[in-house]
């Protein structure tokens, strides 16, 4: 094919500026790609048009695998015949998005070879994101990224790729091993992932403490957070070196503590742990001073998703502490306890923080035998409208 | 690569990380005592063995081609032992153990013109999503707003400009919000302004009815069982789209009328306050490509404001839970409009049952 | 009608006790009025059975209004003949619930002449409530009450008794007339009140202050609120003087100031205005010392009510701030204009807090010709899922 | 009282209030400086003019005879020229221009065995409502509680015992709420625990079918046409009773199942934080006439964990707010079950979407 050259005055606009410009790594690409170059047609026209000339995409997949392919076709293919398919690859990524340059540059050899050249890394979910090629490629795709120890990541009704923060590998608050927890439950559930069988899609995220760094609280279905019981560690002599350099310790940490559990005499700092909700505002400000207490394990939260159908959803509590050693096998029986639950009773596109607003939470917690604890709410009902079982009644 | 296929194999999942930490990473792992913010470019994490571990991070736009991956590999393999990460604000992150090393790095990473920063309390880059790149979905572009946005606020992503606390960003270029739009401190969102267009053939062909009908969250879509279709009741349909979602014979595109929401003070962690989900303040902001001015400006607006009023260590979020929502559109001197007030699923928790407000 | 003795060793229990009992008030009606009799015998025969033996009222009244009376009869007339019919009578209380003697006993005679001698003082709503007399006794009681300046109270779907607090008759922080705001409200729609014709009841309640001794946010489907524009006035020699007589002004009043818009530096306290949300804590606790602003006139909040049918509501602002000066034309038309819309578009036994929520704030607001503002929210919605008008998208 | 009827008025509404102020407050009306506490049963207002209203406050039971009536008018006379009031919690207000008189009004108020008290950080007396003295609604009685509770708590009420803030108590009889439960520090309403039972024959007879399927909060009533009845779906039923007061022919008390359901932190007044509503911590309570001892031990025990950790002027609901259900719980030892956690119309905001909670 020999290759059209667009004019591309208004994207041409988005090179310019201090942030790296995704046009300019579309032109390079497009040296190379003749999806590429369409695409920096179609692109510009898009621009143009103030429209999106992407078309709903059919299902296309690799063998024996329900997901890993979004199928993209555009709605102008005789113009820009290179991205007339322009599927979209979904490369599991690596725990904590760890690689190597040889890693990496394996994939771009497949990449240059049979796709656009184009990559998103990573994608919201967190896969490893191939952007553009068409069906034909699919299967020598899979076949060379495959051998080469890489697996695609999830899409449609199914488990999506599991992702989860840098943690212990470079943090010093993650009190769950992150990386090894994403690792383990992706590979546990390769069926769930690569199968779509489930009412819809079902996320997991895995942060090491409550500052949320891959933001789980707010996008996952399944959440979970590493946290501590015991008393936060004090080093005394660090809180001195904190306020001999300038921090107001009043007003930085005592004052913004949501629980008002610490004191400051200007000296030390006293935590009245028993009142402390464990939000690590203390700890994260005054990392060389604080650090949490000593006995480990996670917070596990249900339910977070985007606004559809029924307005957004964060995960809420379920379960306030669940220590987690590998293999982990108490975390997977809750996660395959929650599917029996959500398989049975899920409408189709109902995701399982909504399938619980629906049929109430007695029902799930039942289901998972978990007793109803405080922790659990904001605050109890207000109203009281409430059921009670026959056994209850007695 | 030879030309021969080899053999595929199924089911063997993402490779082991263990092999992709840098030495310095697997000895330390589990094992770190602190870090210190060298720059908003640089940052140590010092062992408990004593080790130190320095990040020195670079933006990317994301939407990146293998040339730009092999950039950094290259980068990596002459200073990291060929090791790297991103993070999960899709920035890159090169980790040596030793300061000298990290210097050297950082030079060599200026020296090849790359953007570096987003640690600490920094615009970081933008959470986003595909837009006009890739999704038949999009009522904006994606990657473009965020250009256009991190440009605007490159000082703040560098570090040449403070700020009070993070603050960050997202785009989404539809309802469905596949970036995280629904808890970030200012992100904006695509919309769409008119009701779906049906094409009665193409719903019988290509859409199963009931699952359109129950997409709908204001229950506007009722069946059309004459024309095998469905029927839109247009003064319930608030144009999110999702029908086209699941039907794609209801296209609902619209350049005349498509553009983009901003949604301000979302947050996730925990810290101080609890997470919290963003608020419109913008209902509608026209698409003008390439470089939305408007929308750079709004951001700006909102981001001087909150700046100037916020304490140390306050989110946006909180800032405004501080101040209260009435003082936010009077410091912005954004107009306050019937669809900030929600009519939606919890649209009564948001009315103000209280006296206390302020002029 | 010769009396029965009861035997009541239940109730008899609840004349123990150091609070003045409601069982010796019956057994005192009791002497005089074969009603009240047999009232101790059925709530006795309640008390033992646990449950009420009254049944739903038919409906009663008086000629020319469909309200004021609550018809109630017995599950068991036969055997308690005296309180077979136990219909209660609301009479209109007075603005602020001030009586004189002469008024009261007159009542008094009223009522021992043709009812039970119980009463109520006072309802819930706000109403003089005469307790328990028969069908045939309502014209006579009417016909001596009205005489004597009484009128009725509402029921059922007509606009409720109208009630206030104290306010300026004897509260230093009313800022509006509201004894006078009540009596001209109740007096310029007594068709509204004894006529019902509404979609379900309507209810007001003023309250001089944000303190709302009237309950005025929880109860009523208009609530109106006195308040202030302008400074603060501060009598720093009072605020000495509370120092001086030990307040902790620091902790009572600064540190609980929900804005943090005070600051005291052991002299003199000061405040940010512009930041106070007159939430009248500061005020009351330091009645001496602080006032309100000098610009007075009441938030009007609308849509209180109990849990039926989608959870309880409070009332919530509608203007922010409105004067409020005799003959309260404004407020006349503003309540009627609600009216309007609420009887056009309210399904049977829907307040209009539910309609609210039910159509929007911005068809009501719409309907009342009030623009919308962010002091009508606690904070603006969350999703992007808003309607728009072919004139806005101009 | 002559026999012969008078001549009816109609739509004359309440006399005017102004006749039956005492001349103090005519004189000061709207003038008043400030006020101060002389004890929990007396305060004293004073004018602009330097005039003083001081007010003693009596409780009374609401449910009164003509004689308490009568006793009380006798007194006004006596004391205050005839002049008397009552206030928004029913008690009974007696109103002087001079100390002394009204220390003698005290005095004689006291040998007359009136209870006084309620001024300040009390317990003033409880809104309630009818129970079996009047109401076919009621799963419980209301003034049998109120009489308990205030003998309970008579030590809060004439101010022999202090307490951090106004505690405000609350009784209404079944979920109509016709009392200020929705909204009280504490409070108390009667519940069933059994759906209704459905009378045909009577549903046809005496019911609206339409209006009866929509009082149903959960959508549990159906129309079942044969019977010209309805039908309940027993599992989607809680027990509200709404169905009942809009038909009566869907009795449902319950000895048995009847009891009570105990509410806390609720609020009213915007002062510090906004009104609250009250929230459900113990779900059921046999109904135990005539003194209801486990109503008022439970009370007890809140109101003793209540006054132990709060801070002065922090109302019931702010504490509780301060220092998280999951301590009121701990420190009340008050178990927690399925009925506690919402899962009606906006139960999505009560989850806790946040890690940030105490052990
Ligand atoms: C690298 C990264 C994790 C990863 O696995 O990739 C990361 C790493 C760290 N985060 Fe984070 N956070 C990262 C995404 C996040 C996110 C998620 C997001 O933005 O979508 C959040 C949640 C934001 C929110 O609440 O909306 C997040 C909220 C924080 C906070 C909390 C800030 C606050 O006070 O609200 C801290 C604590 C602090 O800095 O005091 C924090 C602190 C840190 C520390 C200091 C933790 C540590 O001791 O190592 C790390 C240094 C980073 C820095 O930038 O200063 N990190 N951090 C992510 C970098 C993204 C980027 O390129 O900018
Ligand atoms: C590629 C990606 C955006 C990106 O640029 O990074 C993406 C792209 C799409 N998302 Fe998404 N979603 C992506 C992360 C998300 C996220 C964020 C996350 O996972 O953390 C969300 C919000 C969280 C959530 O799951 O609720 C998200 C919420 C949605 C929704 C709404 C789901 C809902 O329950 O409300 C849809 C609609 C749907 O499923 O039909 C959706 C649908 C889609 C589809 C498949 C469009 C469609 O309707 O068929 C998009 C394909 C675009 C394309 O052409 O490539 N996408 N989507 C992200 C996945 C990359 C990856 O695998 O790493
Ligand atoms: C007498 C009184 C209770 C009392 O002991 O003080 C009362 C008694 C009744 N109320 Fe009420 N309500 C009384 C004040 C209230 C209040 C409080 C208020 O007005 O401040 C409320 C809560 C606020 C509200 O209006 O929402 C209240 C909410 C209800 C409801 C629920 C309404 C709703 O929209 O949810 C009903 C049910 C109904 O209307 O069918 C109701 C119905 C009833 C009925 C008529 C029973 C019925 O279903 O037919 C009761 C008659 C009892 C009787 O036999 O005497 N009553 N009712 C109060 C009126 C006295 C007066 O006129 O002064
Ligand atoms: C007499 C009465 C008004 C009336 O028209 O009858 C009244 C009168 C006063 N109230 Fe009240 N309130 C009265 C019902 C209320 C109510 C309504 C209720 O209880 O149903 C409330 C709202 C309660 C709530 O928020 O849930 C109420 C919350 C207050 C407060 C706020 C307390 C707080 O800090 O939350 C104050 C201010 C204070 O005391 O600092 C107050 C203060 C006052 C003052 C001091 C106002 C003044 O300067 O005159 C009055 C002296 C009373 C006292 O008891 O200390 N009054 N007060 C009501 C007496 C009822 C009773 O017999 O106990
Ligand atoms: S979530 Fe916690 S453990 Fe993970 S990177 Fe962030 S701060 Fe570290
Ligand atoms: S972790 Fe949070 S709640 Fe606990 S002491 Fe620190 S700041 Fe306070
Ligand atoms: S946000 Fe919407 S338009 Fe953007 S990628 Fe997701 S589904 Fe597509
Ligand atoms: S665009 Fe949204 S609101 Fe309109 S019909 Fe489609 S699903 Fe319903
Ligand atoms: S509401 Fe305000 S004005 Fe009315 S009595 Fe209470 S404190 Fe006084
Ligand atoms: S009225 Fe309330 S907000 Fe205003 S200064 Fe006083 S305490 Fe603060
Ligand atoms: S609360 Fe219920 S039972 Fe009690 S008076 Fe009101 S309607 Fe009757
Ligand atoms: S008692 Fe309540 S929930 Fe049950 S059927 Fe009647 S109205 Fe519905």
């Amino acid at each position: 094919m020999s290759k059209k050259t667009y004019a591309t005055p208004l994207l041409d606009q988005l090179e310019k500026g201090p942030f790296p410009s995704f046009v300019t790594e579309i032109k390079r690409a497009a040296k190379r790609s003749d999806a590429s170059n369409d695409l920096l047609g179609i692109l510009e026209r898009c621009y143009n048009d103030k429209k999106t000339h992407w078309k709903h995409g059919g299902i296309v997949g690799v063998r024996g695998y329900g997901g890993g392919v979004i199928g993209r076709y555009s709605d102008v293919p005789e113009e820009y015949p290179g991205c007339a398919h322009f599927h979209t690859v979904r490369v599991n990524q690596t725990s904590g998005f760890f690689y190597t340059s040889k890693a990496l540059n394996d994939i771009c050899d497949v990449w240059d070879k049979y796709g656009s050249g184009l990559t998103n890394l990573h994608g919201s979910t967190g896969d490893l994101v191939l952007l553009g090629t068409n069906t034909d490629a699919l299967e020598p795709i899979f076949a060379e990224l495959s051998s080469r120890g890489w697996d695609l990541g999830g899409s449609g009704s199914a488990m999506r790729t599991p992702s989860c923060c840098v943690g212990p590998a470079r943090c010093e608050w993650s009190m769950i091993d992150t990386l090894d927890i994403n690792h383990e439950l992706t590979q546990a559930f390769q069926d769930e992932l690569h199968r779509p069988a489930f009412p819809y899609k079902f996320k997991i995220k895995t942060a090491g403490c409550g500052v949320d760094c891959i933001a789980s609280v707010a996008r996952a279905d399944l959440s979970l957070v590493g946290t501590w019981k015991g008393d936060i560690q004090i080093d005394q002599a660090e809180v001195a070196n904190y306020a001999k350099a300038g921090m107001n310790i009043q007003a930085e940490i005592v004052d913004m503590c949501p629980t008002g559990c610490i004191s400051y005499d200007g000296k030390a700092i006293k935590i009245d742990n028993a009142n402390c909700s464990r939000c690590m505002h203390c700890i994260a400000k005054m990392t060389k001073a604080l650090r949490p207490g000593k006995e480990r394990g996670a917070t596990i939260l249900v339910g977070a998703k985007a606004p559809f159908v029924i307005g957004a959803l964060m995960s809420h509590v379920i379960v306030p502490f669940m220590p987690l050693e590998p293999p982990y096998d108490n975390l997977k029986d809750l996660i395959t306890k929650m599917w029996e639950w959500w398989d049975e009773h899920g409408k189709n596109r109902e995701r399982i923080g909504e399938l619980i607003v629906r049929r109430g939470m007695r029902e799930f917690l039942e289901h998972m035998e978990l007793d109803p604890i405080p922790q659990m709410v904001f605050e109890p009902r207000r109203d009281p409208f409430y059921f009670w079982t026959e056994d209850e009644l007695k | 690569m030879s030309d021969a296929l080899p053999e595929r194999q199924t089911d063997i999942g993402p490779p082991d990380y263990k092999q992709f930490l840098p030495p310095v990473v697997a000895k330390n792992y589990g094992k770190w005592k602190y870090h210190e913010r060298i720059s908003n470019a640089m940052m140590v994490h010092v062992g408990e063995s004593g080790d130190k571990c320095y990040t020195v991070r670079a933006a990317s736009p994301r939407l990146i081609s293998t040339d730009f991956i092999r950039d950094l590999t290259k980068m990596a393999d002459k200073h990291c032992g060929g090791f790297l990460r991103f993070t999960t604000r899709n920035n890159v992150e090169f980790l040596v153990d030793d300061e000298n090393k990290a210097k050297a790095l950082e030079k060599d990473l200026r020296d090849a013109g790359y953007m570096l920063g987003g640690i600490g309390d920094t615009i970081s880059n933008v959470v986003h999503t595909q837009g006009w790149v890739h999704c038949h979905s999009a009522a904006t572009d994606a990657s473009g707003l965020v250009k256009v946005l991190m440009d605007e606020f490159a000082d703040y992503f560098t570090g040449k400009k403070g700020l009070p606390a993070r603050v960050r960003l997202a785009v989404a270029c539809c309802t469905n919000m596949c970036g995280a739009v629904h808890c970030s401190d200012i992100a904006v969102v695509g919309i769409h302004r008119k009701p779906p267009r049906i094409n009665d053939e193409e719903v019988k062909k290509a859409c199963e009815v009931p699952s359109t009908i129950a997409s709908c969250p204001t229950g506007a879509i009722s069946p059309n069982p004459a024309a095998k279709s469905v029927k839109i009741k247009e003064d319930k349909c608030m144009y999110c789209g999702n029908c086209y979602s699941v039907c794609p014979a209801l296209p609902i595109s619209d350049p005349e009328n498509d553009g983009v929401a901003v949604v301000v003070g979302g947050k996730i962690g925990s810290l101080r306050s609890n997470p919290k989900f963003s608020k419109l303040v913008i209902p509608f902001l026209k698409n003008n490509p390439p470089r939305w001015p408007e929308v750079t400006a709004a951001f700006r607006n909102i981001l001087t404001v909150y700046e100037q009023g916020a304490r140390k260590h306050e989110r946006l979020g909180e800032w405004v839970d501080r101040i209260g929502w009435e003082k936010f559109f009077a410091l912005t001197k954004i107009p306050f409009t019937h669809q900030h007030i929600d009519d939606f699923t919890i649209a009564r928790e948001t009315f103000r049952a209280s006296v206390a407000f302020k002029w």
